[in-house]
């Protein structure tokens, strides 16, 4: 395909404190085609988009936009010059309406037309099918929907080069279909795509292309097609990986306990679920699967009290007990890995060592700090086991990678010990790699007695470990799946058909 | 998803908007109040035109501040602004120095120099803002000291026949204690508050520099991301609000008629107080701009109210810090209310999307 | 040796509070040599250094609690000034009522005090942390009615505590060198970082501050840290007011503590917090506390004309921040680097090619491995 | 008899300790029991206080009591007035306007409290007289007036003002103290300290007490105050302070022998107001012309 060349970057470098997250990286994007930028946790794959797209500025390199080097100092002016970006981590306004999130920094014009503003965005968000109102404020809208509403934005946009962080990370099956027609189409058109994902099944049904990052310098570049998807993921991580395939095969545990852990009856929360039973027993991982919004994460919230609960009754090990706020949950043993990893999981200002030691030291108590050599100690001892990209324990944890910021705060949980474990989407945004290392975690705590609840918007991971699947659709539950029905086909099938 | 039809949602009101809707509610209903308890004051027109009339650099104050705290930020120095240029333009007009004009001129130029200075230190060498424009007020304030210390009154003949211009109503009015007609009548200083609401609410609600603020202030990161230039707006919203206290430096002039070191004091808190009860939130982001106007008239009628209730004097600061703190009580639980309630009122069943914004 | 480093880095923020009072304590002696000096008086120590401890002592407190209601209600707290005024009224209430003042008298009064400022901590936490009332509103009710109140407390006049302990408490105790108020905020400080030391309260107000979503997910309830953080003002408030109507001997409820929330809140800032909550360093406020009081004290012995006082007070802090300012330090350290890499670049030269020749070398034998 | 309705415009208590008796005064003479029917409005802000005139106006009281926050801007009330029949006193401080616009003023002359004060250093400390003005809030009434006569002897050559300080936006203490401090430090030569009020005063002697410098009746700086605090007084009783001036703010009950006599003066009237030192003070003097609470024979407060 020997099309233009649009972009070129070269010999990009750029520093931070403590870490050298791109060396000497050289990129070249051409009209009209669909490059993968691929590359584990902090490989620095958005760094180089962030750089080409005026976020952060580049410390040596070059960027040479159709033939001419440009510099932006600012998101706007690659905005103007037509590189349009979807951030990994949503940039929207949540005080401002879907359709001003759409439009807002793109005309030029002194004045807004609100009529022709609405009916434009009417007309994308109904082209799109994305469930939101143009006057809708975009805080009432879910992540899924933001996350779908900033991919409308972008594309609209009209631009040369479209920059796609992630953008699949929160979407199902459906939209991600809807999202590679539209890339599609702007391929058609002639914008050049930069595709940036963790999922290689993705990459190889639309990317034309693929470059490949590690611990910030560049592995190469390369054709899809003659890749195959095992050598890719062995550039990404730096070695043979056998285990990749071999860790498919790995068998659910049972438990025979009489006895659930964790037992609920007819909960329900404040943001709407309707009221629902659930039960794991010890040792046991169960799934819950689900279209987009069909509340799973508001079921699991519910669980751990993070929204308030309404009703019901909970029993842990056959007690009765309340739990009306998170912390009675994390003291009768149980822990939760919140899906919105921005606003929920890390606080990005603290220390990598504060967010990994913060849940087990607000159970200890507000009057027992932990001594600095112990947290020094537990923190390490888990950057170790998660192998978690991090400068030092004192950085923020706001400046690591959104992978490893995810792993940071799966460590602050296993540092608690539950009981009962919630990992609402734990592999979101990470790499392949680390994802089976998350997976065998998972197991392997499981077969330590741990149960674990664990969601993910890929059925095909949550089958690899959960021996039980509870089946959601439209906030209700609508059947379970375990043992020999546990399969792909049937779980789509009860999603479809809404239980028997 | 696909089988949803996006035009079956409804729309939840924005946060300015209900705040706005609080906001009015609140002051009809306690203007209705004192019209019943306290008709004698409150149902003459005039008591209504006055809270105009003689404060109208408040009004005016109220409006750069709001505009300020949509885009997340505060200006405290507005109200010795306003008093340093009540005291410049005494000093130009009284010297002979310069005509009517001139002091116009003096006053946009005070303003924007200090608007300038707050602006280019907060947005581009991102100082706070609340301790540069705390130093922009003790630099207002010393400047005027080092002015001129003593009141100083205009008594320039062109100055005082303008600042005596009043426009009649005739057909508006009442009849004093000795049986006297009076009409109701409108200073200059309303007329600048008037074009100075249009202006700024036409600003904000269409402007690209408007929309731009609000998305500023609800999340200065985000905003950089959707390819705002945030610095530039910030920098402008503070020059504007610096401009806007010249304004009513000259507006506050005009209706006083003099210089004097205490004009203006404690502005910038009953701006900010004025703004609240508008439903201009200080973190930023919410808010209309028609809820300033609205916060300084029922902030002026807890006044007027306190006044005419004829409430013991040491009580009188405890009496308006009390309705301030009623006020501030129901705008939150309205709002907390409605986060509870609403979704099932105005959403369809499957679309109860729910999870509070973070930040509040 | 990474050790050392590791605590320099940790120390690193409060590398711009101190920079500045360096800088303004290079002043004052640039313009008299005997700044420091200390002479005896009356078996007292006494000098500028004394004086400035002395005289900063309410607002070093109240910039500890306006620290913490920052970093955790991302808001300040202007009503602390009124809240002193209200605690000591009823201080010096029961101080008068008491018949014979002993220091038991004076303790109990104090605790009392403290009583008080802690119901008004509550009375603004409630309002900022339940009621999500923005700190700056929800305090400015008390800013407006809290001096009446206090009058009112008052019996309306201006009381006289006229007794020897209070005396004491407000100079010196016989036979101590220090002033009472300098050892009274020593001792404070020591209290706060001891509570610091064997509590939590960083951690949870610092989440707080930051993420008060995530604080609420791991356990901590967000509402209750930020009204502590209101009760702990409160309690500072009350022991500011204490130490000031002391050194005054007589309650004035218009003037005792006027204005200083500024000053407390310019201390927070000069810290090097942020005043939109967080991090925070106590530290750091309190280095910017005694800032503030060599400013003014800078200010007077420059002998600035009392009418434009202000007026160097604000260039004073415009430039002192737009120092600290992060843009302009970035830009510093640009400059710096650049010299550096000057004056590097120049050594290099002429150790000669032998090591550029290395590099290259090393370079590409990295480069193959891969 | 009818009762008589009375509007008050008048600055908040919360401005100053003056202030704050003044209103009381104010509140206590215009009572029910004394046949008023009077309300008082308390705020520094000129429009709002013209807002409250106004509506006094409108509410038809006998007579409108105005002590205006600023001199200026006030002829369409006092028309307004005028027109509605109203008769208008001012008290404590005076408005730039015709004298025909208003019946009386019933003032405080603080240039006049300053000169009383200057006169006495003039008399009382011998040359070379080198003084410290500490000022109080700067720009107040209180602080011009005060501050000039003492200017103006310096202008004369009569004195010099060998520091110059002032608190600010306040009347504190502290601000004096520092000021003295600062004077002491920079290593000043002075024997007069002029402060404008007696908090102020209070927090010289403070400063001089923490120095070791000897003050007072026997001690080689005089310190003058004003305000007429019995804390004050009794200090300048015991030879501790050396003198103090007068600034009364009890006028109601002037107001009220002229409102009842239906003999009210016509234009300005100056409060009689005097300086007592060391020599001339006596019990008397403290129980009848002080203000705030009275510490007691002999006891000083520093
Ligand atoms: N603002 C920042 N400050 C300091 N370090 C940063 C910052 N942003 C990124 N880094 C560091 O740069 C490296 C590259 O990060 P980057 O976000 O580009 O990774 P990534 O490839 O996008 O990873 P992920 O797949 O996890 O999103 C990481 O080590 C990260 O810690
Ligand atoms: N039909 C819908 N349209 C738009 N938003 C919806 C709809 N249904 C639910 N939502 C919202 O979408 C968000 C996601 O819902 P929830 O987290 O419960 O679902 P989930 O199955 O966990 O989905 P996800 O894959 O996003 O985690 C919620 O905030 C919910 O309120
Ligand atoms: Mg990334
Ligand atoms: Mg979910």
């Amino acid at each position: 395909m020997p099309s233009e060349i649009i972009l070129k970057m070269e010999g990009i470098c750029k520093s931070f404190p403590g870490v050298r997250a791109l060396h000497n990286v050289d990129f070249v994007l051409r009209k009209g085609e669909i490059h993968a930028l691929m590359g584990e946790n902090g490989a620095g794959k958005s760094t180089l988009t962030k750089i080409l797209n005026g976020v952060y500025e580049k410390d040596a390199g070059l960027i040479i936009l159709e033939g001419k080097p440009v510099h932006f100092k600012s998101p706007q002016e690659a905005q103007n010059m037509g590189v349009g970006t979807v951030f990994q981590e949503i940039a929207l306004c949540p005080n401002l309406t879907v359709a001003e999130n759409m439009f807002i920094g793109r005309s030029r014009n002194a004045f807004v037309n609100w009529r022709q503003m609405n009916e434009k965005a009417a007309e994308m968000l109904g082209s799109l099918g994305i469930p939101a109102s143009p006057t809708q404020e975009l805080a009432s809208c879910s992540i899924a929907v933001q996350q779908m509403i900033a991919i409308a934005r972008a594309i609209d946009m009209d631009c040369k080069i479209l920059i796609l962080d992630e953008p699949t990370s929160s979407l199902d099956e459906d939209e991600v279909q809807k999202l590679f027609a539209l890339m599609r189409e702007l391929k058609a058109r002639g914008v050049g795509i930069i595709f940036i994902t963790h999922f290689i099944d993705q990459v190889y049904e639309i990317s034309d292309r693929i470059t490949v990052l590690r611990n910030g310098e560049l592995i190469g570049e390369y054709e899809t097609p003659e890749l195959p998807q095992i050598e890719l993921v062995s550039k990404m991580m730096g070695k043979a990986l056998s285990d990749v395939s071999a860790m498919k095969k790995h068998e659910p545990p049972k438990s025979d306990d009489r006895v659930p852990v964790f037992e609920a009856k007819g909960l329900s929360s404040a943001v709407g679920v309707r009221p629902f039973d659930f039960s794991i027993h010890k040792g046991e991982v169960n799934g819950f699967a689900g279209l987009l919004g069909s509340g799973r994460s508001e079921s699991v919230r519910a669980i751990f009290a993070a929204d308030k609960v309404t009703g019901g009754e909970v029993k842990i090990n056959g007690k009765r007990v309340k739990i009306k706020a998170p912390l009675n949950a994390m003291k009768l043993g149980i822990g939760y890995l919140p899906e919105d990893r921005k606003s929920e999981g890390v606080i990005d200002e603290l220390s990598v060592r504060d967010n990994i030691i913060l849940a087990l030291q607000v159970m200890k108590g507000f009057f027992k700090p932990l001594s600095r050599k112990q947290a020094e100690e537990f923190a390490n001892q888990y950057i170790k086991l998660l192998e978690i990209k991090t400068p030092s324990l004192d950085t923020p944890v706001k400046s690591l990678s959104g992978g490893n910021q995810q792993k940071v705060i799966l460590a602050r949980w296993l540092l608690t010990n539950p009981m009962y474990l919630i990992l609402d989407e734990p592999t979101r945004g990470i790499d392949v790699g680390t994802k089976v290392e998350i997976q065998k975690l998972v197991l392997k705590l499981a077969q330590d007695g741990m149960s674990l609840t664990f969601i993910s918007s890929e059925i095909d991971e949550m089958l690899r470990v959960c021996s039980r699947m509870i089946v959601m659709k439209d906030r209700e539950i609508v059947g379970e799946l375990s043992g020999a029905d546990l399969t792909e086909q049937n779980v789509m099938q009860m999603i479809a058909q809404g239980g028997k | 998803m696909g089988a949803l039809n996006p035009n079956k949602t409804k729309t939840r009101m924005s946060n300015s908007t209900l705040l706005f809707i609080i906001a009015g509610i609140i002051f009809l209903v306690m203007y209705g109040i004192a019209l019943l308890t306290f008709p004698l004051s409150f149902k003459q027109f005039q008591t209504f035109f006055d809270f105009f009339n003689l404060n109208a650099a408040l009004f005016i104050v109220t409006l750069g501040m709001c505009i300020v705290m949509i885009g997340g930020g505060i200006d405290i120095s507005v109200g010795a602004v306003c008093g340093l240029v009540t005291m410049a333009c005494a000093v130009l007009l009284e010297s002979g120095a310069g005509d009517i004009w001139d002091a116009l001129f003096l006053s946009l130029g005070i303003g924007l120099a200090f608007g300038l200075m707050h602006g280019y230190l907060i947005a581009y060498l991102e100082i706070q803002p609340f301790i540069i424009t705390l130093a922009g007020m003790f630099l207002a304030q010393g400047l005027l000291t080092t002015l001129h210390r003593e009141p100083l009154n205009v008594t320039k003949p062109a100055f005082v026949a303008l600042r005596s211009v009043r426009i009649e109503i005739p057909w508006l009015g009442t009849v004093n204690r000795l049986g006297v007609f009076i009409p109701c009548e409108i200073r200059p200083g309303v007329l600048v508050v008037v074009a100075l609401v249009i202006i700024y609410a036409i600003m904000m609600k269409w402007s690209r520099f408007g929309r731009n603020l609000y998305s500023v202030g609800g999340n200065r990161q985000s905003a950089r991301m959707l390819g705002i230039n945030v610095k530039k707006t910030m920098f402008f919203s503070y020059v504007l609000c610096g401009l806007t206290a010249g304004i009513s430096g000259f507006v506050f002039l005009i209706t006083t008629g003099a210089g004097n070191i205490g004009n203006g004091s404690l502005f910038e808190m009953k701006a900010i107080a004025a703004n609240v009860m508008g439903g201009i939130l200080l973190n930023g982001g919410v808010g209309n701009l028609l809820g300033a106007p609205i916060g300084t008239l029922t902030l002026l009628t807890i006044n007027e109210l306190i006044r005419a209730a004829g409430v013991q004097s040491n009580l009188q600061a405890i009496v308006s810090g009390l309705l301030l703190y009623i006020f501030i009580m129901l705008q939150s639980i309205i709002m907390s209310l409605r986060d509870r309630k609403n979704f099932r009122l105005v959403l369809p069943s499957w679309l109860k999307l729910h999870r509070p914004v973070e930040g509040k | 040796m990474p050790r050392l480093k590791a605590r320099f880095d940790r120390l690193s923020h409060l590398f711009l509070p101190l920079s500045v009072l360096v800088i303004l304590l290079l002043i004052n002696l640039i313009k008299g040599a005997d700044y420091f000096k200390i002479t005896m008086v009356n078996r007292v120590l006494y000098g500028n250094i004394p004086n400035i401890l002395f005289g900063a002592s309410e607002l070093v407190i109240l910039s500890i609690g306006m620290t913490l209601v920052t970093a955790a209600a991302r808001g300040q707290d202007i009503s602390i000034g009124e809240s002193g005024a209200i605690s000591s009224a009823i201080f010096v209430q029961y101080v008068l009522n008491a018949g014979e003042v002993t220091i038991w008298t004076i303790l109990v009064g104090l605790l009392i005090s403290c009583v008080a400022g802690i119901v008004i901590g509550a009375f603004n936490g409630t309002l900022v942390s339940f009621f999500n009332v923005q700190p700056m509103v929800a305090t400015l009710i008390l800013f407006l009615g809290g001096r009446s109140i206090a009058f009112i407390i008052d019996g309306k006049v201006s009381p006289i505590l006229a007794n020897p302990i209070s005396n004491q408490i407000g100079t010196v105790i016989k036979g101590v060198p220090i002033q009472t108020p300098i050892i009274l905020t020593a001792v404070f400080i020591v209290i706060v970082s001891v509570v610091l030391k064997v509590t939590n309260l960083r951690l949870y107000v610092e989440a707080v501050g930051i993420n008060p979503n995530t604080a609420r997910l791991n356990g901590i309830n967000p509402k209750r840290v930020i009204f502590l953080t209101f009760l702990l003002m409160g309690i500072c408030s009350a022991v500011a007011g204490f130490i000031a109507v002391n050194k005054v001997g007589r309650h004035d409820s218009v003037n005792l503590l006027k204005f200083i929330m500024m000053d407390a809140i310019l201390a927070v800032a000069l810290g090097g917090n942020s005043l939109s909550g967080g991090k925070f360093s106590i530290t750091g406020s309190i280095i910017g506390a005694y800032t503030i009081e060599v400013l003014n004290r800078t200010l007077l012995r420059l002998e600035v004309n009392p009418e434009a006082i202000k007026a160097f007070k604000a260039v004073f802090i415009i430039i002192l921040m737009v120092l600290a300012s992060p843009v302009v330090r970035v830009y510093a350290k640009k400059v710096m680097d650049k010299a550096k890499a000057f004056v590097a670049g120049k050594a290099a030269r002429q150790t000669g090619r032998l090591k550029k020749a290395v590099v290259s070398i090393t370079d590409s034998s990295v480069k193959k491995e891969e | 008899p009818k009762t008589i309705k009375v509007g008050i415009v008048n600055l908040p208590p919360e401005e100053s300790g003056y202030r704050q008796a003044n209103v009381e005064d104010m509140n206590q003479v215009f009572s029910k029991a004394n046949g008023y029917d009077a309300k008082q409005t308390n705020t520094a802000d000129n429009s709002e206080q013209m807002a409250a005139a106004m509506g006094y106006i409108r509410d038809g009281v006998d007579y409108l009591l105005i002590s205006a926050a600023n001199a200026s801007g006030w002829d369409d009330v006092l028309l307004a007035a005028k027109r509605a029949g109203v008769t208008v006193i001012l008290f404590d401080r005076l408005i730039d306007t015709d004298p025909s616009n208003y019946q009386a003023a019933l003032v405080s002359d603080m240039y006049y409290e300053g000169q009383l004060a200057t006169d006495w250093v003039l008399a009382n400390v011998q040359a070379p007289r080198n003084v410290i003005l500490i000022r109080g809030q700067l720009g107040s009434a209180a602080e011009v007036g005060r501050s000039a006569p003492l200017l103006k002897a310096e202008a004369e050559g009569k004195l010099n003002i060998v520091w110059d300080g002032t608190g600010g936006d306040t009347w504190s203490l502290e601000e004096a103290r520092r000021v003295v401090e600062a004077a002491i430090a920079a290593g000043k030569d002075f024997n007069v300290i002029y402060a404008q009020n007696d908090g102020m005063a209070q927090g010289a002697c403070q400063a001089l007490e923490a120095a070791g410098i000897r003050f007072g009746k026997n001690g080689k700086v005089k310190i003058i105050g004003f305000d007429f605090n019995r804390f004050a007084l009794r200090n300048v009783q015991a030879g501790y302070w050396d003198a103090d001036v007068q600034c009364n703010p009890r006028m109601a009950t002037q107001i009220d022998q002229w409102i009842k006599s239906g003999n009210i003066p016509k234009g300005i009237v100056y409060q009689k107001e005097i300086i007592l030192d060391t020599k001339t003070i006596t019990d008397d003097h403290i129980a009848k012309y002080g203000i705030n609470p009275d510490p007691g024979r002999g006891v000083i407060t520093r």
